[in-house]
């Protein structure tokens, strides 16, 4: 029993790594930018959604307001960057400790919450943090900021035509994601953040900190997120709070997770593998009518993997799991 | 305006908080009702205020109908059900959204004039517009009725059971997709009072849902799910907080007044102000 | 009065109870024993339409029950109390009772056999207003009989009605399926308890591994040195 | 020597409703204690103030000479208090073996150690074969079952146990007996309740009743069934017969 | 030589302004009847079909969808340029989207049209590839408080002024132009409220207005905060002695459909006024092509579109290419008189910045259900009516 545990995190662990190999190779075949863009913003999606997974998934705090982790490393790396000089690099990290940080902190008292009271609090708080950066003058309030390009550098981290330095930045956030969970999975934390999910009463009995669990899985969480945020706003040299901040962000974190498979290893990535793509197509290529009909297919969507696949796309490859899905 | 949040949110305490069903095309279902509401006014010159029960009615039928078609199904699930009801009723909100750009187009619509729009009255220099007045008047009487009604009838106490144990309430004898497709049915005809209302004084187009919605979905979380005379007095502190940190903050961060209050009710009592869940 | 034809079960492809025949005569007291996991809920749920059993017939008084949806089944006159009890947790015990009666809301004497129940357990009497999540595991039980009381049936099911209850109880409540069989109504009990149950039972059954491995009148199956060794740990 | 477990006056109340009052009970190092009463007589009650899920109204508990009246539930799980609920809480989308490694990460931080430690505890107590199954999946009885097991992979000093043997045949309940048998032998002391007379009779060395939130009698097994008290609050008359 | 030339078109066509991409959608449709069609007006490029300095090839337009979000602006922008290959890009309605965008098209060399936006800070970016033919929002402001002086030369009392704005990126823009041309030139702001856009409610705010009660209420509001606006307004019985408001919402027909009867007097800036069809016929006629389009007459944005695509194309006929590089240069070099636009401006010449600094907003007064122009007194037809009803 013990082997063929030991055999499937060995399995997982030379798919991951095989697919991000063959995902390394990508952009020798794919050359058009535009395809390049969605693969980077598919990679980008499933790094932040398999992060919102950690909280949300494993530990069960559902959070519909990790795009104030979003923007706050968007923000911390730009406002860093124009004003203080700071390479991105370093704001990135000073982005995701910040963000950690005040994960913890709103832990405190949010984590009393239980359900729905949580659901809304963290809505409400990432609203909060939008509303304080549209009225930020110093921060650029509505304006937002606009990411001084200065010609191709690594050091700086912008790039004006190429996009493969942040297709691979984005694999390898991806990567990292996956791995973290993938270790995290099998570990102490991972088991406890199940547990809590499951159970909190139990799980205390069991000698489970439970507050301690939830506040760990989210400093893990918002930390990635917030990573995720710097990316996004060196990849799009321009930020404003709605357009990192909005809580459409917030959805389309949990929205590959979900489709995916809520709280598995895989599901993040293969949500986010099929629904950012799809997203993307639907509104390029018929989205420009003006008569929503883009939205009727990609909410039609939505609608049709809730309901037939309660437990997510990967319950179509584990068959074990998808044993007793609907009742 | 409080009374309106609520009048607003009552749908929403029904269907989210007595039935703990998370509904997020909540907005969606107030922008459907609107439209109802203008069509009615401008293909047959129903002013909005009599139209408002024929537009109730109307959606009942479609809130049931949603229930039916698919809400049921979302509640079967058994694995993560919560997130399985946010997204089934998330998508149901951007295809009505797409839909209503699809048949009705994107354009800004609204009432010009109807009996009421504009209309204010003066109560020693306090201005009344009376199509708030009215608003507040619904909403009391939409309270005073749903309260009654869940409190005091056999099928109240029979959409509680249903929330609390859906599997188990046939064994009493009762019908859980009857029951709750009643509540849908009712939480979506309030709905459509407080779209009727809104239509005389508010501006219609396919996302008009988006302002209301959360504001909606905090001011139940804040009366306290299960509760309500919670979502009554949910909408009113709403529109109180929102009138005084208006004169505080600058208006544009009024929300945020809002929002501070639902995390300070909930820090202190995790349940809202009067929820029992 | 009850008649289950071969009734095969089972759960995602695996199979609970296959091929289980039994039968209920109106007024009678009959236990359905067997070993844990031995099918005895399953071939209650299939009876109450919690299951949708795969094939065979269940019919009540002339009428088929199998394929029917689970309130229309209580609504013929079948009240079934799960293992697991299924309380309205939040509800107040009145409101679990009151809804026990929920198909009699037109009624003017909807409220009828509160008497008994309250008769056979004073208790809940006295915890009127409290949540039934809060009561102890015992008075759920009593909670969980008495909801089902409500519904005036004529075939009672119960689901180890003895589970957690204290000895001094578990007499009573054997006592009161008597009394209730008395009232009019038919009992179909699965027990644990087999030697308790069997005194007051007219028939029985035993499943085993979803199979009828016996059946006849309380007192042969008592006697039945088999029975005794196996089941009534003698 | 001092007892491992020591309860001193304590009460509990909920609102209006005492459910414990003025309890002292101890029990001594390798004992099994049975503790029986009336349905509500508020045995879980203090079963959770034992474990820490709520701290009594009044009056203290002391576990390992050390007062931990005020003590979190996780940290009593770490000094060694290992409990199971009456209305079981299984961590339902885990299977058996996960719900058994949550409780094993208590001693062994290492992964691989606590589930070693895990399958052991399985071997235990019988559910190996179904270490692969969804919590969900099982049956109330294997439900109490891993209840049982999640307590001790905790290794657990003191294990509380909550009617884990309803519901089961007679026979089957012989084996959950000797269940708990072996894991006094282990070094573990047990207080369990249980309302099945033919079983606590033999298993437990000592019963204590609990009766309206009180301590009514407390003493060997033969000696309480034959208490009027206990006969007439709990037992009924047949088992003064049988008794 | 190319049979055909490719110009993007980035708009919002689903979302909260997919109204305004739909629109948008059939100005540009009717320019581009214009250019490619034997047209008889007295525009570049309207005589003869296609563009002759391409050998009569034909403009094709290709419309995408940005959603209001930047990072899809930027997204179809690039698809554009590489899968379309389009010549260069016109749009965008949201200023936050066409920073992207002109980001996008810089990268690539491709000109950028920014046909419709008004915030200032777009053309201060440094960039070689972006054109604006309309004016920006300070222009428009400094437009108002000329007229403001003007009437107060004659007697009329204006000392304060309550703003009104929304916190995005049009609304701050706006907001923080007026209130340093205010500054500079001597008026009193009593109140300077910035609200939250598609807020359910602005009885607070309306509150505020009220009893600040200036003389001229200077609102900056997309349509759907105008109609809320004007209608809570009429609630609270709040009559300003005079609307001057920063066009958006109030050049929508929308609002006047919803609330006509109470903007009897308002004046809106613009840059578009159909009374220059008394001037020049021609701005009659092609309104009712665009009316046939879409039902509705040009308003501010429309004609600002229209007229975009003209200058555009007109620059990639003098360039008689379809590469960026040469267009840029074309557009850099563009003198088109006022007189061939269908704009009170006085011509279209871009400064370094990509800028048309020769682009006179004027002022229009909404009186008997239509928009009167009232100034700049060269273009104006009638006085203003002050106070408004
Ligand atoms: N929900 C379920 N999903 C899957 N299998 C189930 C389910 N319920 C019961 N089973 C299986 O069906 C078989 C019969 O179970 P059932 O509950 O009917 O037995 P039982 O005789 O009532 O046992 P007990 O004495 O434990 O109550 C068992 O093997 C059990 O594992
Ligand atoms: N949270 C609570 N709020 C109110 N009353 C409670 C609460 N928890 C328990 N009670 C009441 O306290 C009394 C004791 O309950 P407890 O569960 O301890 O009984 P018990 O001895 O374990 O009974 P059983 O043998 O039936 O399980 C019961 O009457 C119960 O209704
Ligand atoms: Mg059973
Ligand atoms: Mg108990």
């Amino acid at each position: 029993m013990d082997k063929a545990f030991a055999a499937r995190r060995r399995r997982d662990l030379i798919i991951a790594a095989v697919l991000a190999g063959l995902a390394a190779l990508a952009p020798l075949l794919i050359k058009d930018v535009y395809v390049q863009n969605i693969l980077i913003l598919t990679l980008m999606y499933a790094a932040l959604s398999q992060s919102w997974n950690i909280l949300s998934g494993y530990c069960g705090q559902i959070s519909l307001g990790h795009a104030l982790y979003f923007g706050i490393g968007a923000y911390t790396t730009e406002l860093l960057f124009t004003k203080f000089g700071v390479l991105p690099w370093f704001g990135m990290l000073a982005g995701g400790v910040i963000a950690a940080i005040i994960a913890m902190g709103l832990g405190y008292p949010f984590f009393r919450l239980r359900g729905h009271y949580f659901v809304i609090a963290t809505i409400v708080i990432a609203e909060i943090g939008l509303l304080l950066f549209q009225n930020w003058e110093w921060a650029g309030a509505a304006m937002g900021i606009t990411v001084p390009v200065r010609g191709d550098s690594w050091l700086k981290f912008q790039f004006m035509r190429s996009k493969l330095p942040y297709f691979y930045f984005a694999l390898v956030l991806c990567s990292l994601a996956w791995f973290v969970t993938w270790w995290l999975e099998d570990s102490k934390w991972g088991f406890w953040w199940r547990a809590v999910k499951d159970n909190p009463e139990a799980a205390e009995s069991l000698g489970v900190v439970v507050f301690n669990s939830k506040m760990g899985a989210a400093a893990v969480s918002a930390f990635l997120v917030a990573i995720g945020g710097a990316f996004y706003a060196q990849f799009l040299a321009y930020i404003d709070p709605e357009s990192v901040m909005g809580f459409q962000f917030s959805l389309l974190m949990a929205l590959p997770a979900v489709l995916g498979g809520i709280g598995t290893l895989w599901g993040p990535v293969l949500g986010a593998a099929i629904l950012i793509p799809m997203t993307e197509l639907t509104r390029s290529y018929i989205g420009g009518s003006g008569r929503g009909v883009d939205l009727i297919v990609y909410g039609a969507l939505i609608v049709a993997i809730s309901l037939a696949l309660p437990r997510g796309l990967v319950s179509l490859f584990s068959r074990s799991k998808a044993r007793g899905a609907t009742r | 305006m409080g009374l309106l949040y609520g009048l607003i949110a009552v749908g929403l305490a029904l269907i989210f908080g007595l039935m703990d069903v998370t509904n997020f095309a909540h907005g969606e279902f107030l922008m459907l009702a609107m439209y109802l509401s203008f069509f009615l006014f401008a293909f047959f010159a129903i002013d909005p205020l009599l139209s408002a029960p024929l537009v109730a009615a109307a959606m009942f039928v479609f809130g049931a109908v949603v229930y039916l078609l698919l809400v049921r199904f979302a509640m079967r699930a058994k694995a993560n059900a919560g997130m399985v009801q946010i997204f089934t009723t998330f998508g149901l909100a951007i295809v009505m959204r797409g839909l209503a750009q699809y048949f009705f187009t994107p354009d800004y619509r609204s009432i010009p004039q109807s009996w009421l729009g504009g209309k204010t009255i003066s109560v020693a220099g306090i201005f009344l517009p009376e199509p708030q007045l009215i608003g507040a008047l619904v909403s009391i009487a939409a309270f005073a009725g749903l309260y009654l009604f869940i409190h005091r009838t056999d099928f109240g106490r029979a959409l509680e059971a249903t929330r609390e144990d859906p599997g188990a309430v046939a064994l009493v004898g009762i019908d859980k997709n009857r029951v709750f497709a009643f509540g849908w049915g009712l939480g979506a005809a309030l709905v459509g009072l407080a779209g009727a209302i809104m239509a005389v004084f508010f501006y219609i187009y396919p996302d008009v849902g988006a302002s209301f919605a959360l504001i909606a979905y905090v001011t139940v979380a804040l009366g306290g799910f299960g509760s309500v005379f919670g979502a009554f007095a949910g909408g009113i502190i709403v529109g109180l907080v929102e009138a005084v940190t208006a004169l505080v903050l600058p208006p544009s961060l009024k929300s945020v007044g809002i929002y501070a209050v639902y995390l300070l009710v909930v820090f202190i009592r995790p349940r809202g102000l009067f929820g029992s869940m | 009065m009850l008649s289950v034809h071969e009734v095969t079960t089972a759960y995602q492809g695996l199979v609970a109870i296959s091929a289980v025949s039994i039968e209920v005569q109106k007024g009678e007291i009959v236990c359905v024993a067997g070993a844990n996991g031995a099918g005895k809920s399953t071939l209650l749920k299939s009876i109450a339409g919690a299951e949708r059993p795969r094939s065979g017939t269940v019919t009540f008084d002339g009428k088929r029950l199998d394929g029917m949806a689970q309130h229309h089944i209580t609504a013929t006159g079948i009240a079934y109390v799960p293992e697991n009890r299924r309380l309205f947790p939040r509800l107040s015990v009145r409101d679990n009772l009151r809804l026990g009666s929920y198909l009699y809301r037109g009624d003017a004497d909807r409220e009828g056999p509160l008497n008994l129940v309250f008769t056979l357990f004073p208790r809940l009497q006295e915890r009127l207003e409290q949540r039934a999540e809060t009561l102890s595991g015992g008075e759920q039980q009593m909670l969980a009989i008495g909801r089902a009381l409500m519904t005036r049936p004529r075939l009672l099911m119960l689901d180890e009605p003895s589970q957690g209850i204290m000895p001094k109880l578990v007499d009573e409540i054997f006592q009161a399926v008597l009394r209730i069989r008395d009232a009019g109504m038919t009992v179909l009990i699965v027990e644990q308890r087999m030697a308790e149950c069997l005194e007051i039972a007219d028939r029985a059954y035993i499943l085993q591994t979803g199979r009828v491995l016996m059946q006849g009148p309380a007192e042969e199956i008592r006697g039945n040195p088999d029975v005794r060794k196996a089941y009534l740990g003698l | 020597m001092t007892a491992l477990l020591e309860t001193r006056g304590v009460w509990q109340r909920f609102g209006g409703l005492v459910a414990n009052s003025d309890v002292s009970i101890s029990v001594g190092r390798g004992e099994i204690v049975g503790l029986i009463g009336p349905n509500g007589a508020g045995k879980s009650t203090l079963f959770n103030l034992i474990a820490g899920v709520l701290p009594p109204t009044q009056g203290s508990i002391w576990f390992d000479g050390e007062d931990v009246t005020n003590m979190p539930a996780a940290e009593r799980c770490q000094r060694g208090v290992g409990r199971t609920f009456q209305v079981v809480k299984s961590f339902e989308t885990m299977t058996v073996i996960d719900n058994v490694i949550v409780g094993a990460l208590v001693r062994n931080t290492v992964m691989r150690e606590a589930r070693r430690k895990a399958h052991e505890v399985l071997e235990f107590t019988g559910l190996a074969a179904r270490a692969d199954v969804l919590a969900s999946d099982l049956v109330p009885a294997e439900k109490r079952r891993l209840e049982v097991a999640r307590a001790l992979a905790t290794e657990p000093k003191l294990l509380l146990l909550d009617e884990v043997l309803t519901g089961l045949t007679p026979t089957e309940a012989q084996t959950g007996v000797a269940l708990v048998r072996k894991v006094r032998d282990a070094g573990i002391t047990v207080l369990m309740v249980e309302h099945v007379m033919e079983i606590v009779m033999p298993l437990v060395d000592r019963a204590i009743v609990l009766d309206l939130g009180k301590v009514l009698v407390e003493g060997k097994p033969s000696d309480v069934v034959r208490d009027p008290k206990v006969i007439s609050a709990y037992l009924g008359d047949r088992h003064a017969v049988g008794a | 030589q190319t049979s055909e030339v490719v110009i993007g078109v980035i708009y919002p066509f689903s979302g909260g302004s997919a109204q305004q991409g739909v629109d948008a959608q059939k100005a540009y449709e009717t320019a581009l009847e214009v250019i490619n069609k034997d047209t008889d007006f007295d525009l570049p490029l309207a005589k003869g079909e296609g563009l002759p300095g391409l050998g009569g090839a034909k403009v094709r337009l290709v419309f995408a969808d940005h959603q209001a979000d930047p990072q899809k602006g930027r997204a179809e922008a690039e698809r554009l340029i590489t899968q379309e290959k389009v010549s260069a890009i016109i749009g965008t309605y949201q200023s936050a989207v066409a920073v992207t965008v002109s980001q996008i098209c810089e990268r690539y060399q491709i000109p950028f049209v920014s046909a419709d936006n008004s915030s200032p800070s777009l053309h201060r970016r440094g960039l070689k590839y972006y054109f604006r033919a309309a004016p920006h929002d300070e222009m428009y402001s400094a437009a108002m408080f000329d007229f403001f002086d003007a009437l107060k030369k004659k007697g009329t009392k204006i000392e304060t002024l309550s703003l009104f704005h929304e916190d995005t990126i049009f609304g701050t823009d706006s907001g923080n132009a007026q209130a340093k041309i205010a500054g500079e030139r001597g008026y009193k702001i009593v109140s300077d409220i910035k609200y939250r856009a598609n807020s359910p409610s602005l009885s607070a705010e309306v509150q505020q207005l009220k009893s600040a009660n200036a003389d001229v209420l200077m609102p900056s509001s997309y349509t759907t905060d105008g109609i809320l606006l004007v209608k809570t307004m009429g609630e609270l019985g709040y009559k300003p002695n005079a609307i001057v408001a920063q066009d958006a919402g109030f050049s929508e027909k929308a609002l006047y459909d919803a609330v006509g009867d109470k903007l009897e007097g308002v004046i809106s800036r613009g840059t578009f006024s159909l009374d220059l069809a008394q001037k020049r016929p021609m701005v009659g006629k092609i309104n009712e092509m665009f009316k046939a389009r879409s039902g509705k007459d040009f308003n501010d944005l429309t004609s600002r579109q229209f007229m975009g695509l003209i200058i555009l194309a007109d620059a990639i006929n003098r360039a008689k290419s379809a590469d960026g590089e040469k267009i840029r240069d074309a557009l850099a070099a563009t003198d088109i008189p006022g007189e061939q636009t269908i704009m009170p401006w006085k011509r279209v010449k871009f400064d370094e910045a990509g800028q048309n600094n020769d682009a006179d907003p004027v002022l229009l007064q909404y009186v008997g259900g239509k928009f009167v122009t009232i100034f700049p007194p060269q273009a104006a037809i009638a006085e203003a009516i002050w106070p408004m009803k």
